[in-house]
């Protein structure tokens, strides 16, 4: 039988709200074929938001969901989990809402090592406004306040998070969906904060004043352009040239988590307080 | 919340091996299973998503994976 | 007539038609002495799916901004005919194109069909200039603005190269029309 | 009889906040208000509860709307710099409905000012910080053991209305130490939020058709419902543009405007016989009651009105005041703010003079009853 | 004659920067002012000025001040929530006083609200929405034409009293377009900013001893000087608690209280004879000039009081006209702001109705012509 | 004769208002010294700071100087760039100002790679406001928000900054006062946005409380911890445990520098309309 | 005696005198049952240089909370001193430490010099009692507060284990003071 | 603005070899130099630093250097 998505989508919601050609919608069916492979209760599980087009995705899962502030997802994220560290909290975000306006606390998440799994949906645009650059839209790509061509450079999302001190940091890609369950899947299982970049498209925003004809373009695009870690180390420079690793790029294991550390001097603090009485 | 969903009309093509359905109401016709698909078994209604020849298909599931929609589903027999 | 009159363009996401009111309110304002006020829809909605333009003309200032009693509305698709046809006048017109809209909503306001998509594709040989045919028909069917006027704002907006194809267009819609409202 | 202690009114709003129940705090260190979060600091773990320190205001604000919405009642505290950084999700949590407190210890001046000297110049922004329509509560204690009452009605006020509380106090009550007793368990009342009972699947988080405060379901307890920051309908999505907004809005205000009545408290010193009385909270009002004293002293009938809840304004109590004393005298520690809010209750019917200070000193007794004299 | 076009109110916003001779502009995208950056984005690297496009609007803030420090006439533009976020930094340009002007394009509701829809819910905001006081200027243009004008007129005003100006429309006028003529260079006046003469080493960047308004140095001009956000001296270091603090802020306020003749700005229309005067901005401005039409068109003698700069607020100008009407109806796109202004300079002295409605759409001429009915 | 200060303090500045100890003084004299090496003109050369205790520099030093909100001396200091690129801007941050409330800009600046110098002078604590623990302080230290030790990670400012996108990252100490000079130097001299972590010593509020007996003791762990990166690389790991490397410690030259690139577009526009008229 | 009763303790940074300050009002509020109010100056003047505590003391509610006409007040160093004698009333009193404050301001305010560094350094032995012996000698001077009020007060405020010489340096400061004082 | 600064109040001590010169208003006795001179040339006056045996002074500057204050210049001669 075909996998049953309307069991973890809100009724009455679909067709969902992005543009025909949005790559969200195949991101937005690969978690749920996460949360199912992963048996999770629907009851058990917050996913937060920030704004942008991206951040419209908790509207129509069936979980506890919060759609918040542009940027603010993480920190929102954060008091849900510390006040209830045994839940599961999943943060959508897009690059302008994790990296833009939302950067300051991307990195102090990476760094508290709270165990959330932040997706980032890089689209390399500011969708919902409209096609304004992001901290990630390549140079030379053409935006409406990139007129000329973007003369910015981009983060690497990856990179940020890592020197930020993230334990969990991997890339998927849309085109890449049955892939991208799999890092889903570690992410979520990983213990601390863990980042899954996404690439997506935007052809409404960005593939059509970027010379991609269709969506299916972008995704072709991807395709050629993101390559799994391990074959991507071993090719020559020449090769690597406009290519970008995919896969786990960065993990590491046993690192303190936050909630852990937290609630561990809880403990701590009662058995002295009974050691005392 | 309640989920419950009213029965969404659903047109399917089905061959011996195959079943190929298709929701119109969800499908945005942005082609991305018509071109994706690697033996043309689907094309153009118009605005819709359609299947033209499903005798080609291999059951590779490009479609349904990449469909951003939930308008296609392909299911083996 | 009355001295404030309301044309609302309707269609799908990518048809052009809000540059299609951007050129009929200049038409009015800037190549006629009329004053005119142009606006559209913004916002989740105006992302594929239905979308709208609307020009207020008038002789006098134009306060008031919103369109809320349509005297010309086009409709390119059913969509779109469906969802915005309510403010039409009692007495208004409702232009459709004719292969694309088929379901005619029911109104007092009279309706006329004109094959625009077809006549862009076909005649002229351009899909995407059916929003400057149904300008031409429009400048035909309203009456607001001078032909002259429409077709300097159609030459001052479009991409270099397309002048003689959107002029071609715009005569086009408005011969179409006038054919028809014989 | 309950626990005796000499407190700074910060730690006295942080001992009010853990005999409300608060098991949460997220804040960002701010002078002068950083002693709440010290003290929660050491005592919100030996309690099982969460102390969060965040990377900023904006963040800190976030994690207490998030907290709350997890089931904690939460709490941040802040200064005039930081509590400019909440408004924005400040807001949020007024149009989601999600109970909260927010103290503003107030300091001296706009953007950095006198970070140590007293202020009472945010009180305006209290009201109209965020953008757009939104309902305000909010409480301005004076004596530390007020500021420990007050902030237990807070956090009652706020679960009750399902809405954000503010208290708002100046640095010199913030900072200064008095006696005060924080009665055992059960003597002050404690109010918890009303949580939904019907079926899940029934569940519509904001449902005006029983009452303008609609049962709030906690995260993770069954009831998976959507919470966004856009107008929405009873069931939670967005709407865009509905007559539902429009009254959906309305019914925010009224949780406020219809409660007056319990919401609004003062005291009121001396009142009934007065011919000027001083409209004065927080430190002002203090001094104002010496004032009264004074000019009493000297047979001048002075009485003051000191509000307690300064957001809703009491709109009739200043009415029905200016409507019976020769005037009012509003000392501040702004250049004028809340006598704009006495001057449009007061419509003309009696005098009213301002006593504006910013210099870091609070408004002495005699400053005030000086100006009582002019006003008599 | 000056160039033609037809352009949206956002685009005649840039025009007017432009005119006034802006250089700089920093921004974060945000629906409904997003236009006033794009169009930037493409002018003004054509004529070597600076678009920065930021990683929010707190940094975004930042960088005009910092821009206009360095001498540029600096702008940024936003909505609801970017307004809240920006609120700090403005505060501290109010307090440093550097020029700049901040674009607010209201939309709807408080938080996320509806940001494709329509408000008039910040106007409160505009003036008490950084903490502290400190001197606003607001200006609240309703046509195409006047907003490029009062555009060009918030930079005087920012450069002539160095301090920021604020600039709120709505979403209608912001996102409609109507013919605009852009006058040739010199038509409109253009006020600079007034610099230094003394010597360097005389340099005092806040000395009151000459006008409430002290010349301004750029940086990097030869004039090496301090500028903090702590309140400061005349050389502009900080002070801690002393008279100047007072006398300082007074001064800033003053900036714009002792000027409000030239300041403020506004229309009447058929105001004269009236019995029933409207009280309205923006696009209810609009919408309340046909409806005077209308009334006068029944034998009603209606008038309408469109003010072009809301803060500071016409209080004489509302005084006087309540002495003189039966009644002031106040049409908003909100539930209830300015009305409370009206209120106060109303003083009791006439009847007040307010026409709220946040639902999206605007408030139509017959809405009014009907509450304009029922107070006559 | 000794070193001149006094040409680039403000008159009547000093004493400062530092704390006894406090060795914000030390890298102050650093600064002073490195713009007269450079032969910089006081007129040419902007401070810009947020709030803090480091933040507080700016008043001493007679430049242009612009002391702003907590956490925002990037942005406004890049607002003097963009507008004057020609210019010197320095910027002089905290650890918190830099690294918590102000991580945002931080980052954007290091991706943007705008040339400004950033100092951060990392004192492990929130100085200022009394003692509460930052980003940066060490794992079990006591802060007064952290009064049973922090159970919280640090961020690695040079990590942060390199993964951000900055293309000079350095750290000194105010014990190697000498060595500092070079570094800051050199990063000033760096084209793009250059960072330096300058380890600091708040006795006051963070030594006391964590077992350093004096100020000069603090100073004595920075002698033992922290070693030049050439000799820290070379160390086997278990004499690296509790150090860290000083020195520059990564550096990319030759990358696009933004207002280069922002003028550099002017410059194009301006040619194209010239070339067209 | 005046209903209200205003001590200002100042010092240098270190010195201990918020303490005091904190003592002082505990013992008058807590062990006594007098009203106290307690506070102490904030911001940089706060890190080292001089700093000041003040107690309010009164058997009535306090309501204006400032010290502003100070009954006594307490001065260890000599910038403290100069820094903060102005609020003296004019029959006050100004008690300093006779070895660290040499330039006594001029005021018609009675003078007090003890030996209470010394005496702590000395005597006790530690010179960080100091606070101590100074809080013994007011308890003495100003009677405000019995002295079994302040021991209380001292003892629920010192780490454990220095109760001893905390005691000690209470009663050394109190008997210094009533020696001096006859 | 106005650099001229008063003149400040400086105590010299010198030797043959160097000139050790403290500002007293400046020195905040926080015993840095003291501490960190090598040869002990160093000592303290209650809350100031002062100097104790300037011959034994190698101008190795470690105190100016490390002096947070400005309160302390040691010039070779
Ligand atoms: C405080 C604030 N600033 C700006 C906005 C406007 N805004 C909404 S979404 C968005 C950017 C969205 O970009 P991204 O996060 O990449 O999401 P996408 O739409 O591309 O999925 C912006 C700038 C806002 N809602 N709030
Ligand atoms: C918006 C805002 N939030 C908080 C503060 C309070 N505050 C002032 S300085 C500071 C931290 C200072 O720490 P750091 O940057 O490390 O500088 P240091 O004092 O240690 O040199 C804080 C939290 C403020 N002034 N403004
Ligand atoms: S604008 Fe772009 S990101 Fe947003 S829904 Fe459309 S395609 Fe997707
Ligand atoms: S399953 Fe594969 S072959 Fe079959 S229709 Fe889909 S894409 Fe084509
Ligand atoms: S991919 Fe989905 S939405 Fe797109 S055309 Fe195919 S079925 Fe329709
Ligand atoms: S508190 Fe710390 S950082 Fe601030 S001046 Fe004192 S020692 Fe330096
Ligand atoms: S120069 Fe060296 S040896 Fe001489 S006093 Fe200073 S630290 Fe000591
Ligand atoms: S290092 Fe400087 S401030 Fe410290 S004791 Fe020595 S001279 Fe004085
Ligand atoms: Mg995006
Ligand atoms: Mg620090």
């Amino acid at each position: 039988m075909a996998f049953d998505y309307d069991q973890y989508i809100r009724a009455g919601k679909l067709p969902h709200i992005w543009c025909p050609g949005c790559t969200y919608g195949i991101v937005f069916k690969s978690i749920l074929r996460v949360v199912d492979t992963l048996k999770l209760n629907r009851d058990d599980i917050a996913m937060v938001s920030g704004i942008g087009c991206a951040s419209r995705l908790p509207g129509y899962v069936d979980f506890n969901t919060l759609h918040t502030a542009h940027g603010r997802a993480l920190p929102f994220a954060t008091g849900l989990k510390m006040a209830k560290p045994d839940k599961h909290v999943l943060v959508v975000s897009g690059d302008g809402d994790a990296t833009a306006i939302g950067g300051n606390h991307f990195i102090h998440a990476c760094r508290r090592n709270i165990d959330i799994t932040v997706l980032v949906f890089n689209n390399f645009i500011y969708g919902m406004t409209g096609g304004q650059y992001s901290p990630t839209t390549p140079s030379g790509h053409l935006a409406t306040t990139m007129p000329y061509g973007n003369i910015d450079t981009s983060f690497n999302i990856p990179e940020l998070a890592k020197g930020a001190g993230a334990s969990f940091v991997a890339r998927g890609t849309a085109y890449h969906a049955a892939g991208l369950d799999k890092l889903i899947i570690e992410a979520m299982q990983h213990k601390g904060l863990s980042v899954v970049e996404i690439i997506n498209a935007c052809p409404t925003t960005h593939g059509r004043r970027n010379k991609f004809k269709s969506p299916t373009d972008m995704l072709l695009w991807m395709k050629d352009t993101y390559i799994p870690a391990v074959a991507f180390d071993k090719l020559p420079p020449e090769k690597t040239a406009g290519k970008f690793p995919m896969g786990v790029l960065f993990k590491k294991e046993g690192l303190p988590e936050y909630c852990e550390n937290y609630y561990g001097l809880v403990e701590r603090l009662k058995k002295q307080r009974e050691g005392r009485a | 919340m309640a989920t419950e969903q009213a029965a969404e009309k659903i047109e399917a093509t089905e061959s011996p091996k195959v079943k190929i359905s298709i929701i119109p109401r969800y499908c945005k016709g942005c082609e991305i299973c018509v071109k994706l698909c690697p033996t043309q078994v689907l094309g153009m209604d118009v605005f819709k998503v359609k299947v033209v020849d499903i005798d080609k298909c291999t059951i590779c599931m490009a479609c349904e994976l990449r469909c951003p929609d939930f308008a296609i589903f392909v299911e083996k027999k | 007539m009355s001295e404030r009159y309301e044309i609302r363009f309707s269609g799908s996401g990518g048809q052009g038609l809000i540059l299609a009111g951007v050129i009929f309110a200049e038409a009015a304002t800037i190549y006629d002495t009329k004053t005119a006020v142009q606006s559209q829809s913004y916002g989740p909605e105006a992302r594929g799916g239905a979308s709208k333009s609307e020009v207020i003309i008038s002789d006098k200032t134009i306060n008031f901004p919103k369109a809320t009693a349509i005297d010309l509305m086009l409709a390119l698709t059913q969509e779109a005919c469906s969802k915005y046809y309510k403010d039409i006048k009692p007495d208004g017109t409702l232009l459709v194109d004719e292969d694309f809209v088929k379901e005619i909503p029911k109104g007092t306001f009279k309706v006329l069909r004109l094959p625009i998509i077809r006549t862009a594709s076909e005649e002229i040989g351009k899909a995407f200039v059916a929003n400057i045919v149904a300008i031409g028909a429009i400048t035909a069917i309203t009456g607001q603005v001078s032909l002259e006027a429409v077709e300097k704002a159609v030459l001052s907006r479009v991409p270099k190269g397309t002048e003689e194809l959107n002029k071609k267009a715009l005569k086009a819609g408005y011969d179409l029309a006038k054919a028809r409202a014989k | 009889m309950g626990k005796i202690k000499l407190l700074q009114g910060n730690e006295a709003c942080a001992e009010g906040a853990l005999y409300a129940g608060c098991t949460f705090f997220g804040g960002y260190p701010i002078t002068p208000s950083t002693e709440v979060a010290e003290y929660l600091a050491r005592r919100l773990p030996q309690i099982g509860g969460v102390f969060l320190q965040m990377e900023d205001e904006i963040a800190a604000m976030a994690a207490v709307i998030g907290g709350s919405l997890a089931g904690c009642k939460a709490l941040t505290a802040t200064s005039g710099p930081g509590f400019s950084l909440k408004q924005e999700n400040m807001g949020f949590a007024m149009l989601t409905e999600i109970p909260c407190v927010i103290v503003n210890v107030m300091r001296g001046g706009p953007s950095t000012g006198v970070p140590t000297g007293p202020g009472q110049s945010d009180i305006m922004q209290c009201k109209w910080g965020t953008h757009g329509d939104h309902p305000v509560i909010c409480l301005t204690p004076a004596y530390v053991q007020e500021i420990f009452s007050e902030t237990v009605r807070a956090f009652n006020l706020s679960e009750k209305y399902r809405t954000p509380v503010i208290i708002a106090f100046d640095e010199i009550v913030g900072h200064m130490r008095e006696r005060i007793e924080i009665p055992d368990a059960g003597v002050l009342e404690i109010v918890n939020r009303v949580k939904p009972t019907c079926p899940p699947s029934e569940y519509l988080p904001y449902d005006d058709s029983k009452g303008d405060v609609p049962p709030m379901a906690n995260f993770f307890e069954g009831y998976r419902y959507h919470v966004t920051g856009l107008n929405h309908g009873t069931d939670g999505f967005p709407v865009n543009a509905s007559p539902r907004i429009h009254t959906d809005e309305l019914r925010l205000l009224r949780k406020v405007e219809a409660n007056r009545a319990e919401i609004i408290k003062f005291e009121e010193y001396m009142l009934d016989d007065a011919e000027v009385a001083i409209f004065a909270y927080g430190v002002s009002g203090r001094s104002a009651k010496t004032a009264v004293e004074m000019a009493r002293a000297e047979g001048i009938k002075a009485g003051l009105f000191r509000p307690l809840t300064i957001w809703p304004f009491p709109d009739e109590q200043v009415a029905e005041l200016a409507g019976r004393v020769k005037g009012i005298v509003v000392p501040e520690l702004s250049l004028g703010q809340i006598i704009f809010e006495v001057e449009r209750c007061a419509k003309g019917r009696c005098k009213l003079e301002g006593i504006y200070r910013v210099d870091g000193d609070p408004i002495n007794p005699a400053q005030i009853l000086a100006k009582v004299k002019e006003v008599k």
